[in-house]
């Protein structure tokens, strides 16, 4: 017999876990001078890329590229692109809760914070939108962007993607109040700290009626986010499949754009939470097995990827449907490299390259293989859209610019810059969370080996 | 063994049973259903017997008279025994999902399931196959499609989706054969140990001359790993081109992007609800009330729940697509379903999304074992009458030619003789092969205890380590 | 020399046995390849190993795997080679299909391979009559040392019954 | 131009094949045929002509009701308006002889292929019967033997010798009298010359008595059917299903037409 002790420890030695404790402190405390200037640094960068371009699209993308409809669409796309992968990134951590892998713990605070992203989403996506529609109203003559009318499909993503971006800071916050009470409690009192946390801890004691509550709401939460996350990937599918064009007349879009949207979340959180676990003084929360599970999630995602584009080309090459062929074909044909950036940063590197272990458990491997997965996901909603959206414009006038690359690091930055300011004021890891994996499993010796006993964990929808 | 182990590494309060007490146990129950033949299983044989033995009646008609008893007709060129192929080769997919995918995600509950699953999986897709070959105008001269040196100095062309599908189906049937077989070889060992006179010899030799040492335990688990992850893509494989058989047409309503995923997510819609149905007779059948627990029902119940939901998904998006698109010659099968079919779409929707989405949240519902068996009924009833709505209406709508469909006697009794047939297999193999995989079982029990904090009593579990 | 014997000490719990086990590997200096744990349920990675030998499983099943593709390749591409007849608008060498036949007969000499191989590292089937005993099926743990002489067989007989085997037997037959 | 500069819309897929004036077929021969609807009167001489042509078995009242009437060439009747003004529209459809036919490549046995004449041939000794071609012909101009073929006295005693019975199972289709073919070809060569223009036709024009049918090589200026081929009344059917057929019909846009 062994003792219980091992299987359940008490809070109070999650509390002392100074790994544990880092992320409230950094919250708390001014940061040292050196950290402070590169935060401002890296602020002051991410807001003037912003800016910068913020400025090439209202100085000179009105006057001048109003009849560039590539301009306006790779814009568009860009966006697209980070709200896709965003939302895969929580929607990536609802399915680590409903899978209760037991890995997740230091991770899902940090892939929850992206769903902040939202905010400047709904800021952004209507006046581009409606840009665009002025713009064709003014300048071409030509009608060549069928589907954001045909489709009308703009109100749908409206309330999809929101709904998904709301769920999500709701988790987000839910989550946290744990972690408001430890800042409120451990701010000295009467400080601007102290009122701040005190308001947004919603006089969080820890009762077990508040935990279980707290248990419920995210149960709820974690499974409305996955249907509101793939009703709104869906509907950007949508966006496409239902044009009038035959040529996007495929009903497999909305479950490609859905896979596609979470293996981007995969890759984009693997770069989070190792850039995260860098800045964090007093060792990694980040084990091998953080890296490995990743890396093993992407190989599924990536075969789901592949299978559904395949599906996709194979159906036109097989019916030889001349509206279908013509656009799966000119894919390949006007497109060649972006189509072989595409299917390697998309199948290609993230399964077979996950497959050698030497890749899939190191940083470097790991990181390296996101950034070529995020490069092909780009790229991706790049070939799905722009050159579709406008048949009877020159290709070169589709092709990515320097002004929309500007916009595309604009949007990047944004994206940075919503983790630096939130990592400000919310814990980038729970606090509660954290200690949760150690006070759930313990190692034995069984005869000569040793193995690993958990806790067999309810899922989340038990509560 | 296995109950000593818990007791010393988990803690359990029990601790003082001898471990062949047990493990006897064990053995007893489960290789019961093997050991002891009653009337009752004799009854049921016979029935499926004489039911498939008058399908082959049928079959011999066909031979004779030809294609022409069937409802076949144009433009319907494919009907009852294609459906009959698409939702047997669905029921078959039940067996991976349980065994390899479960194991993937270290579901522990999944050990008391393989097995009956495995071999619905092999008897299910036995009778699948059979479908298409019987279903062509000259069936006789079948062997005309399979790759061989021959006498007409021509082979088959690999261009035809039939070719793949032949492929996908002999490939699935063998892995999953050799998956089922990899498992069961320590069970016929147990077997050859508790039996004498014929079935002594005749489980020496399935055995092969098992021991349980631990290189052949060593082994078994990375093959067990290897077949895991590989499998997968077979059946998943095995449906998509099942899809693409229609999808790779230019027919408006089969000629789709989504089928393959939408085929492959209904096979498990399917294939889960047979599941529950193969789980309730058996548990019945065999009093293995101990190993079927409600938890294994409640956690079947749950993942149809998803993939109800995931299928509704696919189902949806299929004709939403060509729905809002209303492209003339894409819109009118669905104006067919709507009309002349809305029967059989009500079906579909009844028994596969209405009842489904109606009971299965309810944990009361999903614990109880003929509630579940009613449910998988329904889902399969669904599942049917869905393949039905795949295969008729757009068929029926084709680009120039529109015709209507009635099934003949002959449909009928060919599809009530596949029951029979699948009914006839199994049966048979509950004779000859445990229907809870012992080892398995054991495993469990010796990775499973209970936890003692003071009062509250927690479930742990040895974590499986993973496939690399 | 004397006729080749095993012994065989049965365990009912898992620890005496793992003891023996190490008893008989570290203090009586026996060979792995003379050692054999047997029992009816597979233990956790680890957990009573005495055996120690490599398996190429993985690689069989790597190399079985590029061996059907290139029998996909040959049937699929080589048929569409031997016979030049245009079907619809397909080009006589068609990459899907020669892509999917491929695909299909890769899973099925990968895991063919790995069945076969897996069953030949195991040394079975060998049906000759072989070192059991027909209570290990009924949850008993079996040690089985492998020794060429008396005092060698008595030495382990010894550490067997010191370490709590509840049945001891010699057994003649072959060990493999 | 450079790729840069071509627009999508400029770009041809594949196998949207040009019609015949710019396209150049690698066949020597193009067998085609042309059906003048403007004179077809709906007489239903093709569809008898071309059964006793070429051996189609005779379903029976019955099996026809049941949708499994045997015509290798029928002509399709459209109601055009209500009355009193309604008009009857005619069309025959046969096998198109696609280039691209979608029959083609889902044969598992190689029972359907392209012949090197650009032929869509059908080899029934090959055939198993799995009706997919029968499923994805667009035209729905495949007939399948659901029984053995019969024909009742006196029919049976006039059967084609040139043409084969087919077995029951097996999938058959027009063939654009390929025996004619045969013949007129060997014909020329025991006289050791080339095939003489308009020198044969099928059963089916040769029977249409307001001649609305003519059948020949389209690529060869001297035969009749190469003018109509490119008459400015042509279209094919189903032509967004991309199968560019070898059959063209001519229909003049009549007045009422426009006035109903």
């Amino acid at each position: 017999m062994f003792k219980h002790a091992n299987i359940l420890r008490s809070p109070r030695s999650v509390a002392l876990d100074p790994l544990a404790n880092e992320p409230i402190r950094m919250v708390l405390e001014e940061p040292s001078s050196r950290r402070l200037v590169k935060l401002r640094l890296a602020t002051t960068v991410c807001a003037v890329l912003v800016i910068v371009a913020g400025g090439v699209i209202w100085l000179w993308g009105y006057p001048t590229q109003k009849n560039n409809p590539g301009f306006w669409h790779v814009t568009l796309v860009s966006l697209l692109f980070w709200l896709s992968v965003t939302q895969g990134m929580f929607a990536l951590s609802c399915l680590l809760r409903v899978g209760h892998g037991s890995w997740r713990y230091p991770l899902n605070r940090l892939l929850d914070m992206s769903s902040l992203f939202g905010v400047w989403v709904f800021l952004l996506l209507p006046p581009l939108v409606e840009a665009r529609h002025r713009i064709y109203a003014l300048g071409s003559s030509e009608e060549s962007d069928t589907i954001w009318r045909l489709a009308g499909p703009l109100a749908w993503d409206a309330v999809a993607i929101g709904t998904a971006y709301v769920a999500g800071w709701a988790l987000l916050f839910l989550t946290s109040l744990p972690d408001f009470a430890i800042l409120r409690d451990r701010s000295e009192s009467g400080s601007k700290q102290e009122r701040l946390y005190r308001r947004l801890a919603l006089n969080w004691r820890g009762t077990e009626k508040q935990w279980r509550s707290l248990r419920l709401a995210e149960g709820v939460l974690v499974v409305g986010i996955i249907v509101a996350f793939v009703a709104s990937q869906t509907v950007l599918g949508w966006d496409f499949q239902l044009a009038a064009a035959r040529d996007w007349d495929s009903s497999i879009f909305a479950p490609l754009y859905t896979i596609g949207s979470l293996l981007g979340g995969t890759a984009l959180a693997v770069l989070v939470m190792t850039f995260v676990d860098r800045t964090i003084r007093g060792g990694s929360f980040l084990t091998i097995r953080q890296y490995d599970n990743l890396g093993r999630v992407m190989i599924a995602l990536g075969l789901v990827w592949f299978y559904f584009r395949w599906c996709d080309y194979l159906t036109a090459w097989y019916g030889r449907l001349p509206s279908e062929w013509l656009i799966q074909n000119n894919r390949v044909t006007a497109f060649p490299i972006l189509a072989a950036i595409m299917v390697i940063g998309c199948f290609g590197v993230p399964v077979f390259g996950n497959m050698i272990r030497i890749f899939r458990t190191t940083r470097a491997g790991l990181c390296t293989i996101s950034v070529i997965v995020l490069i092909g996901l780009a790229v991706q909603r790049y070939l799905d859209t722009v050159p579709t959206f406008a048949p009877n414009y020159p290709l070169a006038a589709l092709k990515p610019t320097i002004p929309t690359m500007v916009i595309f690091a604009g949007l990047t930055a944004l994206f940075v810059l919503t983790y630096l300011l939130a990592a400000k004021y919310i814990p980038i890891m729970s606090w509660w969370g954290t200690g949760k994996e150690g006070t759930r499993t313990a190692t034995r010796s069984f005869g000569n080996g040793t193995v690993t006993v958990m806790v067999a964990d309810p899922p989340v929808w038990e509560t | 063994m296995s109950g000593p182990v818990v007791d010393i590494e988990l803690g359990r309060e029990e601790a003082k049973s001898p471990p062949h007490a047990s493990t006897s146990k064990i053995n007893l129950d489960l290789t019961r259903n093997v050991l002891d033949t009653t009337w009752k299983w004799w009854a049921v044989l016979a029935f499926f017997a004489a039911l498939t033995g008058y399908g082959l009646l049928v079959v011999c008609y066909q031979f004779y008279e030809g294609m022409g008893i069937f409802g076949n007709r144009r433009p319907e060129y494919w009907a009852m025994p294609i459906i009959n192929f698409v939702f047997w080769a669905g029921v078959a997919l039940s067996g991976t999902m349980i065994s390899a995918i479960l194991r993937l995600v270290h579901a522990g509950w999944r050990r008391q399931l393989t097995r009956m699953t495995e071999t619905l999986t092999l008897c299910a897709l036995a009778v699948a196959g059979i479908f298409p070959l019987q279903h062509l105008g000259r069936n006789w001269v079948f062997f005309w499609l399979l790759p061989y040196p021959n006498e007409r100095q021509l082979w088959p062309s690999y261009r035809s989706p039939l070719l793949w599908d032949a492929s996908a189906i002999s490939v699935y049937l063998a892995t999953s054969f050799m998956f089922w077989y990899a498992g069961l070889i320590p069970d016929f060992a147990v077997l050859r140990d508790r039996t004498i006179g014929w079935r002594n010899s005749l489980y020496t030799a399935l055995s092969l001359g098992w021991r349980g040492t631990d290189r052949e335990w060593k082994r078994l688990r990375t093959l067990s790993g290897i077949l895991t992850v590989l499998i997968i893509p077979v059946f998943v494989s095995l449906h998509t081109i099942v899809g693409w058989d229609f999808g790779m047409s230019i027919v408006p309503g089969w000629h789709s992007s989504i089928f393959a995923p939408y085929f492959v997510c209904g096979a498990l819609y399917s294939g889960c609800g047979a599941v529950l149905i193969v789980m309730c007779l058996v548990r019945h059948a065999f009093q293995l009330q101990d190993y079927i627990l409600p938890m294994h029902f409640d956690n079947i119940g749950k993942i149809l729940f998803s993939i109800s939901l995931l299928w509704f998904y696919f189902f949806a998006g299929d004709a939403w697509s060509d729905w809002f698109t209303n492209d003339p010659n894409h819109v009118s099968w669905l104006r067919f379903m709507f009309g002349g079919y809305k029967w059989v779409l009500s079906t579909i929707m009844f028994f596969g999304i209405v009842i489904p989405f109606s009971t299965l949240p309810f944990h009361k519902i999903r614990t109880s074992p003929w509630p579940m068996l009613m449910i998988g009924l329904c889902v399969n009833v669904a599942m049917y009458t869905e393949r039905v709505s795949v295969v008729i209406p757009p068929a029926a709508r084709d680009w120039l030619t529109w015709g209507d469909y009635t099934p003949t006697w002959a449909d009928l009794s060919v599809s009530a003789a596949a029951i029979g047939l699948f009914g006839f297999l199994y049966t048979l193999l509950t004779k000859f092969v445990p229907m809870i995989s012992l080892w398995e079982h054991k495993e469990g029990v010796m990775t499973e205890g209970d936890e003692h904090v003071d009062k509250a009593v927690l479930p742990v579990v040895i974590r499986e380590e993973a496939i690399s | 020399m004397s006729v080749e014997t095993t012994v065989l000490g049965l365990f009912e719990e898992i620890d005496p046995a793992t003891a023996a086990l190490n008893r008989l590997q570290d203090a009586e200096r026996i060979d792995w390849r003379d050692l054999m744990v047997m029992s009816s349920v597979p233990f956790p990675e680890g957990v009573l190993e005495a055996d120690r030998s490599k398996s190429r499983l993985p690689l069989i099943t790597l190399i079985f795997a590029f061996v059907g593709i290139a029998v996909g390749l040959a049937l699929a591409g080589g048929s569409f080679a031997l016979y030049v007849l245009r079907q619809g608008a397909k080009p006589v060498l068609s990459g899907p299909p020669i892509g999917i036949i491929s695909y299909e007969f890769m899973m099925l000499s990968a895991l063919t391979a790995a069945f076969f191989s897996a069953l030949y590292e195991m040394r079975l089937p060998s049906w000759r009559s072989s070192v059991y005993d027909a209570r290990i099926s009924e949850g008993y743990i079996g040690i089985a040392a492998r020794c060429d002489d008396e005092e060698n067989a008595n030495r382990i007989e010894n550490a067997l019954r010191e370490s709590g085997a509840v049945d001891i037997r010699r057994d003649h037959r072959s060990f493999e | 131009m450079p790729l840069s500069q071509k627009r999508l819309s400029d770009m041809k897929s594949v196998n949207a094949k040009p019609s015949l004036e710019e396209e150049s077929t690698p066949y020597v021969r193009k067998w085609g045929m042309v059906i003048d609807l403007d004179r077809c009167t709906g007489c239903h001489a093709c569809e008898s002509a071309c059964a006793m042509e070429n051996n189609v078995p005779v379903g029976g009242a019955e099996q026809a009701h049941n949708g499994r009437l045997y015509q290798w060439i029928r002509v399709e009747r459209y109601w055009e308006g209500s009355f009193p003004n309604v008009k009857a529209r005619f069309m025959p459809i046969l096998c198109q002889q696609c280039d691209n036919a979608p029959c083609e490549p889902v044969c598992p046995v190689y029972a359907t292929y392209h012949n090197p004449e650009g032929l869509n041939a059908m080899i029934y000794n090959r055939c198993v019967g799995t009706r997919y071609c029968g499923n994805n012909c667009p035209y729905s101009v495949r007939m399948f033997n659901w029984f053995e073929p019969t024909w009742d006295e006196p029919l049976d005693q006039q059967l084609n010798p040139d043409v084969t019975v087919r077995e029951k199972g097996v999938m058959e289709k027009c063939s654009f009298c390929i025996q004619r073919i045969r013949r007129a070809e060997e014909r020329a060569d025991a006289e050791g010359r080339d095939l003489e223009p308009d020198e044969f036709t099928t059963a089916c024009a040769s029977a249409c008595p307001p001649n609305a049918i003519t059948f020949g090589d389209v690529k060869d200026p001297r035969w009749s059917v190469n003018k109509l081929y490119n008459d400015p009344r042509r279209f094919r059917l189903l032509e967004d299903a991309g199968t560019s057929p070898s059959v063209v019909y001519l229909k003049d846009i009549d007045q009422e037409d426009s006035s109903v």
